[in-house]
């Protein structure tokens, strides 16, 4: 599969290392992406790796939103690419978010720093088909006030009456309202209904693990509880073998898998 | 922005690394065209003064002006790249590490007064910090080309840490080990060669240093098995990477 | 078409109408004190009176005592190497990719297990949402001459894994070799329209019954030959509830982390990519190699590896051979050449190590 | 007169292999001092190499010098194989003398066109000359790299080969390999022969050297990978001799030994070994050198450059030679046991005579080492035509004076990491 070369369009500095930018197709598009699954992405003579989709998935006019922070040294080419220059996009792959079966049931969605980008789309499209659901919770920790992604559409969404925001750091800075401590402490302080209830999480994967644990404590169904991985991914098609994780090809049955298959395997050292 | 500027420094060594920059016969002129090359005695008598975009550093430091010398070159240079054995492991001068040097002195030097000279072979990156290491005895010319490709793009250069055994087997050839009963040394040793001495059906000696994590120990007994005696098991590690591979080869007494 | 039987110069034959009709043919070849695979264009090439002893970390050309060609078991090499080559260009300069003229291949001498391994490899690579275009269209185009075993290695389990002795589809031909009473020939089997038009232009003769029967006895006998075997039993389940053996720590111990194991095995499809640019940074291109769950980038993320143990790289290699493969693709990972035995240079062996695991769980569940 | 104290320090002559310095002493119009300062560190090969195996040297000595570490590995393999009295099979060491011969050209060429010619032709380096000759620079990188084609294919690699072994080899090339590298020696040579014009129409500083010359030397071909020794004041003696007239000695100011020949200085090198065996040379290596105006013998160091050309000639020449003639050898080494004894080594480096000597005992382990590199030899010849160049030209401003010491220098391609680094140049003028 051949990288499809995209142009940026727009770029917008998240926090001192993220960036959110919208790729604008240079000539042919590729086929929509549904929230939850990534795209690879292609810095020239760089290097290419996975990033998530963070847009509103509701845009047809065939871009593509990604929001990258700079780690190392694709991350950082990405990062730096300026609007007008060209990358290179091969997807969307993987699974989605399955949102289908939240209808009529309450969401809560769980973001740890980064986590936040590939779940977005999903806080979009819940609002923009507000109906479907009952509550709509969105907990989201950083390590400081300032590393939230997205900081002006949190604060709107704060304000918003169809969705119950919920701000938690490690470090407060000065004129912090929000919670300080891990996310897990509002999910147990949470309003819930444990059997209507579906949970979204994206973040590293401790945090995953302990926020899975305090819902699943609180008697949400395993199933119930979907879960983004992270694995090294050199092709995102199931070929190059680098994602696996016990049964899963990550790239192809995830990023995003129920936690009754992924609970398991991410209790085994080193799968 | 100007050209980026390369800088290339010796220390003690055989020259065989940097010789291999020039060993780039046919990139040399492009080479020059992309990058101006600032410092490079062996080559050149033109001297830039830094800093440099890009150090690459040869050699093992084993006297007190070469410890302050190393010192002032990370301070001139944005990337140092520490390329050979000598450089990220102490070469085969390191074996001193190990011996009496007022003793190795003296045979060498009837007036050993004379020398001045460090007890100890030691990398750069014991005395400054490396950005990138460049393994092997000498260093391998794709690798070095692919490093400074990469440097000037912004990649991380492909140097894999993984076994010889890889490249021998994507070379397609047959396993000394397994075929011929030779010992090898590819099990342990970091790739980047290309697997040259199973090509000649020669053991692997480990010039290139240990890979990531090697299982020393359990290749021991192997080596032993076809017919390594217990000195010449110490000996093949105890060579161009010795530091490297440290003492691992000693998993029991040699008496 | 009825079975038929070719001699040496039929077959002989058989390989340059393959050469005629476009194909590079590619056999067994002696060199450097192994049998590899290599192109060969006439019967002269095939390693005629070779035989193999194979043993854990061990493999020796041997005298045998008749001229047969197809009477060694598998060597260093697979047939990965034409299908999914070790190192590949994807794409250069503008995202062009590298299609190339995809040579046509014809393998002569495929083993079952070594046919079946094409299979597995195409379920991988061949199928699903996104085929690697290259390995499909090398495996459209190749013809492939089966080579029953009736001789196994030491280090075979085919019949334990169901893939062999005889190969029972997936080729144009397949070939029985016979040396009976100072005659040496070939019960030859067509397995498509092709391998029957090639056949046809071949000299050749019908079997009587009494050489099919003969042939195939000699494979049903091989299946009782074996080297070794895996242990009975559901090898899936086992590697789920191996996950926290002690075993592993076993293995580790001698186990050399070097990756050979992978590199021979004929399914083994991790590759890893590489982008290089020219000095001036402005050609760009893209490369592919193997790769191995072996190495300790294989599993990099930011900040470090996730296996970096031995254990857990031994535990994810043979997990996923006998089990999650299972899962991901719907078969075994494993088809029972044993190369992977013979090729580790600390001798580790699948099937004992299976067999260990067994007897932990065994232990476990009592 | 006012006494005018001059101090020039010119730090690092380039494009010399290794690191040292250079100490000119001026009083009252006299030299004083000339004194070539190897710094180098010391890299104690003779020490650690004792209780190594007799297996080992050609390996690790060849780590003594990136640029001619098969000149290590032949004179290592030379004193090991007699310390155990074995002799290669003919088709063997026609392949040792192969691989040397990629050692002359790849070695030579790169100090003709990227080390010395840009001393003629006034450019700091080779880089800036292809600026203005680019085909020029171009010939001389083909050239080298047709040199390194023949230490990658019969060595493995072209700095440290690891397909030489004592009695051998550890494979052997088939003869189809050599096909493609035949044909890149055939246009080599056209490009060697071009060097030599080239280089014949530099223009030479006038000096004439008396020094005792030494080289290694063969009846009736051009020694390179071994031979007896000869030298100017008469007679031939076999590398067994060599310790009796070689004294080393320690001086100041240098990590280098001074090696001393019956007590006086003498050189090695392509000056040495044209004078001894001009005649040798294949045909049309003596063509080139003849039109190069070159004579039987030559003393001329500034003119090494053009015996190091014809040298080449000669090298691709003769590895073609060795090609025609190549059929694989039945076996790629001579099973050597070791015995307690000692052996002599020599063969012709590019820069000069290399010497080994090991002494085993029966175990196969060495008890002791002696290595004398070229340049080692060397040093007192390359201090006395410092010593003559400055004495001459004195009347040269410090720049241009230094310049030509450096040339002097360069002239003897020095291989100081054999001996010891990198030249810095003070002169002193009281
Ligand atoms: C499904 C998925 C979605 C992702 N979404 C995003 C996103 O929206 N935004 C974002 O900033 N990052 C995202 N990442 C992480 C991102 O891929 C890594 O940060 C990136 O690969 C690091 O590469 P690097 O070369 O910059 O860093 P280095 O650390 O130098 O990485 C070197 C190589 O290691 C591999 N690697 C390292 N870290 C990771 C990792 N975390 N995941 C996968 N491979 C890795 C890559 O192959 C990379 O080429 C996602 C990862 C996955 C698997
Ligand atoms: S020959 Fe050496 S490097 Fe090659 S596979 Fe065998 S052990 Fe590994
Ligand atoms: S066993 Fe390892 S190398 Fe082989 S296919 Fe599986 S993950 Fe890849
Ligand atoms: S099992 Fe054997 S071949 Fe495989 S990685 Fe371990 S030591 Fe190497």
């Amino acid at each position: 599969m051949i990288p499809v070369p995209h142009r940026v369009a727009n770029r917008v500095t998240e926090t001192h290392d993220a960036v959110t930018v919208c790729l604008e197709p240079v000539r042919d598009a590729l086929p929509r992406s549904r929230p939850g699954q990534f795209m690879m992405l292609y810095a020239h003579g760089v290097g290419e790796v996975a990033i998530s989709v963070s847009g509103d998935p509701s845009t047809s006019d065939g871009t593509t939103t990604h929001t990258i922070r700079a780690v190392g040294a694709v991350s950082r080419a990405l990062h730096d690419t300026p609007p007008g220059a060209v990358l290179g996009v091969r997807g969307p792959f993987g699974t989605g978010w399955d949102l289908a079966s939240v209808r009529g049931r309450d969401l809560v969605v769980v973001a740890g720093g980064l986590g936040l980008a590939p779940l977005r789309p999903v806080v979009l499209a819940a609002l923009a088909d507000r109906a479907s659901y009952r509550h709509v919770v969105l907990v989201a920790g950083a390590r400081t006030p300032r590393e939230f992604l997205y900081r002006h559409q949190l604060n709107a969404w704060a304000w918003h009456e169809d969705i119950d925001v919920c701000r938690t750091v490690d470090v407060p800075g000065p004129g912090w309202a929000g919670g300080v401590g891990f996310v897990t402490e509002p999910l147990a302080a949470l309003d819930l209904e444990p059997a209507g209830t579906t949970a979204l999480l994206c973040g590293p994967e401790p945090m995953m693990r302990f926020c899975a644990r305090t819902l699943q404590g609180r008697g949400v169904a395993a199933r119930d509880i979907q879960v983004s991985l992270e694995r090294n991914m050199k092709c995102g098609a199931g070929q190059c073998g680098h994602c696996q994780l016990g049964p899963l090809l990550v790239c192809r049955d995830g990023p995003v898998v129920t936690y009754d298959v992924a609970g398991p395997l991410l209790k085994v050292r080193e799968l | 922005m100007g050209k980026p500027t390369l800088a290339v420094w010796k220390f003690a060594s055989c020259d065989g690394c940097q010789l291999t920059l020039l060993d780039c016969e046919d990139e040399l002129l492009a080479l020059a065209g992309e990058i101006t090359i600032a410092h490079f005695l062996e080559a050149s008598s033109a001297v830039v003064p830094g800093p440099y975009d890009v150090s690459l550093v040869e050699g093992s430091i084993t006297t007190p002006a070469d410890e302050r010398r190393i010192h002032e070159i990370r301070e001139q240079s944005r990337v140092l790249v520490a390329i050979g054995a000598c450089a990220t492991a102490g070469g085969i001068q390191a074996l001193r590490n190990f011996a009496d040097v007022r003793e190795f002195t003296s045979v060498v030097y009837a007036r050993p007064e004379y020398i001045d000279t460090l007890a100890t072979s030691t990398p750069a990156s014991e005395h400054v910090r490396v950005d990138f290491e460049l393994r092997g005895c000498p260093i391998d010319r794709g690798q070095l080309l692919e490093t400074l490709c990469a440097l000037l793009a912004g990649r991380e250069p492909a140097t894999p840490r993984t076994s010889v055994c890889t490249e021998c087997k994507r070379r397609g050839l047959t396993c000394v080990m397994v075929a011929d009963g030779t010992p090898c040394l590819g099990p342990v040793t970091q790739a980047g060669c290309g697997a040259l001495c199973p090509a000649y059906r020669r053991g692997c000696f480990g010039c290139f240093g240990p890979m990531a994590e090697p299982n020393v120990p359990a290749l021991l007994p192997l080596l032993r098995a076809r017919g390594m005696s217990q000195g010449e098991v110490e000996r093949v590690f105890a060579t161009f990477n010795v530091a490297a591979f440290g003492r691992g080869s000693h998993d029991e007494p040699s008496h | 078409m009825a079975t038929v039987v070719l001699d040496l110069d039929g077959l002989d034959r058989l390989i340059r109408v393959l050469g005629e009709r476009g194909y590079q043919v590619i056999g067994p070849t002696v060199r450097d004190d192994a049998i590899v695979l290599a192109e060969v264009d006439s019967v002269r090439c095939l390693p005629a009176g070779w035989g193999v002893d194979a043993a854990p970390g061990r493999y020796a050309l041997r005298r045998r005592e008749d001229g047969a060609l197809f009477g060694h078991s598998a060597g260093p090499q697979s047939w990965k190497r034409f299908l999914h080559p070790p190192r590949r260009r994807l794409w250069s300069g503008d995202f062009e990719p590298d299609h190339g003229e995809a040579p046509r291949y014809a393998f002569l001498g495929v083993r079952a297990c070594d046919l079946a391994a094409i299979g597995v490899l195409n379920g991988v690579l061949g199928r699903g949402a996104f085929p690697d275009e290259s390995f499909a269209r090398r495996r459209r185009q190749v013809f492939v001459i089966a080579a029953n075993c009736t001789e196994p290695g030491g280090v075979c389990f085919c019949a334990s894994m169901g893939t062999g002795p005889g190969a029972t589809s997936g080729y144009d031909l397949a070939l029985t070799e016979r040396i009976d009473g100072g005659t040496h020939h070939f019960v030859t089997e067509a397995g498509s329209a092709e391998g029957a038009e090639v056949l046809a232009l071949v000299p050749h003769h019908e079997a009587p019954a009494s050489e099919v029967r003969a042939a195939a006895g000699a494979v049903e006998a091989a299946a009782g030959a074996m080297g070794r075997q895996m242990p009975p039993g559901d090898l899936r389940a086992l590697m789920r509830e191996s996950r926290e053996s002690p075993h592993w720590e076993d293995v580790a111990s001698r186990c050399l982390t070097c990756a050979n194991c992978t590199m021979v095995c004929p399914t083994c499809f991790c590759t890893t990519t590489e982008d290089v640019t020219d000095l001036s940074g402005q050609h760009a291109e893209r490369w592919q190699h193997w790769a191995s769950c072996f190495e300790l980038d294989f599993s990099y993320l930011h900040g470090g590896s996730v296996r970096t143990s031995g254990e857990s790289r031994y535990r994810q290699w043979m997990s996923h051979k006998l089990g999650t493969w299972h899962d991901q693709f719907g078969t075994s990972g494993c088809v029972g050449c044993g190369r992977c035995i013979a090729w580790c240079p600390a001798g580790i062996d699948i099937t004992e190590e299976a067999a260990a695991l067994a007897r932990y769980a065994g232990q476990e569940r009592s | 007169m006012s006494h005018r104290t001059r101090q020039l320090k010119v730090s690092s002559l380039a494009r010399v292999e290794g690191e040292g310095a250079l100490h000119l002493t001026v009083h009252n119009g006299q030299v004083q001092r000339a004194e070539l300062n190897i710094y180098e560190p010391p890299r104690f090969f003779e020490a650690f190499l004792r209780g190594r195996a007799y297996t080992e040297p050609p390996d690790i000595t060849a780590r003594i010098c990136g640029i001619c570490p098969v000149a290590y590995q032949t004179s290592a393999c030379n004193a090991l194989e007699q310390a155990c009295g074995v002799e290669l099979d003919p088709p063997l060491a026609a392949l040792r003398r192969l691989l040397y011969c990629g050692e002359w050209i790849s070695s030579h060429a790169l100090h003709i066109h990227l080390l010395h010619a840009p001393d003629f032709l006034g450019y700091p380096d080779a880089i800036t000359l292809a600026k203005d000759h680019r085909e020029i620079v171009e010939r001389g990188l083909e050239l080298k790299k047709a040199g390194n084609a023949i230490l990658e294919l019969v060595g493995g690699r072209a700095i440290h080969p690891i397909n030489v072994r004592v009695g051998g080899f550890y494979a052997v090339p088939a003869p189809a390999d050599f096909v493609a590298l035949a044909e890149q020696l055939r246009r080599a040579l056209d490009q060697a022969i071009e060097t030599v014009r080239w280089v014949a129409g530099f223009e030479f500083p006038d000096l004439e050297l008396d020094h005792e010359l030494l080289a290694a030397w063969e009846p009736h071909r051009y020694a390179i990978e071994r031979g007896d020794l000869r030298r100017t004041t008469g007679g031939v003696f076999p590398p067994a001799e060599f310790p009796e007239h070689v004294v080393e000695e320690q001086v100041p100011h240098s990590t280098a030994l001074h090696a001393r020949l019956d007590g006086r200085r003498y050189l090695t090198g392509p000056l040495a070994r044209y004078t001894f065996s001009s005649s040798s040379l294949s045909p049309l290596a003596r063509q080139a050198a003849v039109e190069a105006g070159l004579g039987a013998e030559c003393r001329n160091p500034f003119r090494s450059v053009v015996v190091r050309a014809v040298e080449v000639v000669h090298a691709v020449d003769e590895a073609l030679r060795l090609i025609g003639d190549y059929e694989r050898p039945a076996r790629a080494f001579v099973p050597v046991a070791p015995r307690a004894g000692t052996g002599h080594g020599v063969s012709e480096a590019p820069r000069g005579l290399l010497y080994h000597r090991y002494e085993l005992g029966e175990d196969g382990l060495i008890r002791s080492a002696v290595i004398v590199p070229p340049t080692a030899q060397n040093q007192p010849a390359i201090e006395e035509d410092l010593r003559r160049v400055a004495a001459a030209n004195l009347h040269l401003a410090d720049a241009e004076l230094t310049a030509l010491c450096e040339r002097a220098i360069r002239n003897h391609d020095p291989c100081i990491s054999c001996s010891a680094h990198f030249l810095e140049l003070t002169v002193d003028r009281t």
